[in-house]
């Protein structure tokens, strides 16, 4: 079981893009990760892609609402995109789609954001 | 190839986070033999992983000499599945269920693990007794792939 | 991710040869995060394979009410596997061990299971009592493949 | 864990895929379906391609040998393709590469036997 962190800046935009399985054992590789970048001053947004994530779990939306509340606290945006019907589950029961914005991919993620890549 | 009544099997592991993905395979592998569908599969795995990991970071909290029990029992196409620790307990098991509540903030913890189990599984019994752990019970009605096709 | 010194497992199940498969999927998870070569995995298997269908097939016979029980141990890059049953035991184990001989040529078993677990673990060790039960402790040295990338 | 077994026939040659995991709990069925087909009175030789085979175990081996005891008692061969390297060490361990010829596809297997596919 593992994980893997992709990080790119477009602009001001850092592009997460997790691949494998986030559970309680990975999740805090993550969390510290994304955490660093965020912290970055000239990062405004993120976008997360779930596109090669196989597995997901409560201690993954621990992880989400961690960085949603860090990025929001300096005014940003956290989207998400590629989710699979499994982890969109996960976000409806916990109300987390109501607050991070879920969009097809990371195209569309990143013209919302008025970011031509 | 099909299933008979009442195979079973008991999974013993320490208390180590990194047995987590370990479990869910476990599982999941034992279940396949319902011909659960890839959803089902998915289901049970998110849930042996909400337990597992409850056990570990709240029954042990993180300390990797304790012990986790998982046993599964196939009847028919029923999966029963309990998962166990011998850790802390739960005092207010009202409290704890509810959902996104959580003792552990700091660890950055959805509180959504037991409403994930109430979720995905028909049915979940919690019993738990301060200073000696916890147990919780679980039943789901797998629905056959089979079911669809013959 | 590394895998600290000491973890380890013990899995119980119901002796039916559908389990064989799950049994062979649970042990190679757990194995994992030693990070084998594919090579080693696909060797474990084959040894979890050969060791537990002895079991269901000698041991008890083909009778499903009988119990099998995997334990695996992980010390820094060693694997100590064992698999017992509570069955018939081995009356003769040197003549057991002997490459191609089967009591069950009937059953077109080939012989080969113990030479099989020979060859592709580092030790073997057989303790068997008629009418108790057998026990086979096997140790792999695992070459992690971090070590030939590193 | 599963086998799918197929079941072509040539000529007089027998072409069988196995397709999954062959361990003891798969190789009655293998055993039966095989058995069957060889018993038919126009069948001289046997091919048995491993191309999709992802596990194979000593209950295998036993499948092979009694395959082959089957097909030489009625005069006929038993060619083994596509043998991947962990089923290629069972077959050297046991011996069993001495008596069943291994090559490397179906279309050189056929045509080692002078058929024309
Ligand atoms: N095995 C357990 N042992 C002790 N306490 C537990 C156990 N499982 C759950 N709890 C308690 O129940 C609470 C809610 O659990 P859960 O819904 O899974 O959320 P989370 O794990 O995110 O905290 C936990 O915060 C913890 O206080
Ligand atoms: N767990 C066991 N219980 C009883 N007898 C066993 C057990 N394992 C092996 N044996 C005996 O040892 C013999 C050789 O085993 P093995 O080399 O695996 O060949 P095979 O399984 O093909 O017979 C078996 O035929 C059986 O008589």
């Amino acid at each position: 079981m593992r994980l893997d962190v992709e990080l790119q800046c477009i602009r001001r935009t850092l592009i997460v893009r997790l691949k494998g399985e986030l559970d309680h054992h990975t999740a805090d590789s993550v969390r510290l990760r994304m955490e660093e970048a965020i912290e970055q001053e000239d990062i405004h947004d993120v976008i997360v892609s779930l596109k090669q994530l196989t597995f997901m779990d409560s201690s993954g939306l621990g992880v989400m609402i961690g960085r949603y509340k860090q990025i929001t606290a300096k005014g940003g945006k956290m989207i998400v995109c590629d989710v699979n019907p499994a982890v969109h589950r996960l976000f409806e029961m916990s109300g987390l789609f109501k607050i991070v914005t879920l969009l097809d991919n990371e195209e569309v993620a990143l013209s919302s954001l008025g970011v031509v890549s | 190839m099909s299933a008979n009544p009442s195979n079973y099997m008991t999974l013993t592991f320490a208390s180590r986070s990194e047995n987590e993905g370990f479990a869910r395979v476990a599982v999941a592998s034992f279940v396949s033999q319902l011909d659960p569908t890839l959803e089902e599969l998915t289901d049970i795995k998110t849930v042996v992983s909400e337990a597992v990991t409850n056990a570990i970071i709240h029954g042990y909290e993180d300390v990797e000499d304790g012990e986790v029990t998982i046993y599964a029992r196939i009847e028919a196409d029923m999966l029963f599945l309990s998962v166990m620790d011998e850790g802390m307990g739960i005092a207010d098991l009202d409290t704890a269920r509810q959902p996104l509540y959580t003792s552990k903030p700091e660890l950055e913890r959805s509180g959504m693990g037991f409403t994930i189990m109430e979720n995905f599984m028909d049915e979940v019994e919690v019993v738990s007794q301060v200073g000696k752990g916890t147990k919780i019970s679980m039943k789901k009605r797998i629905e056959s792939k089979k079911a669809l096709y013959n």
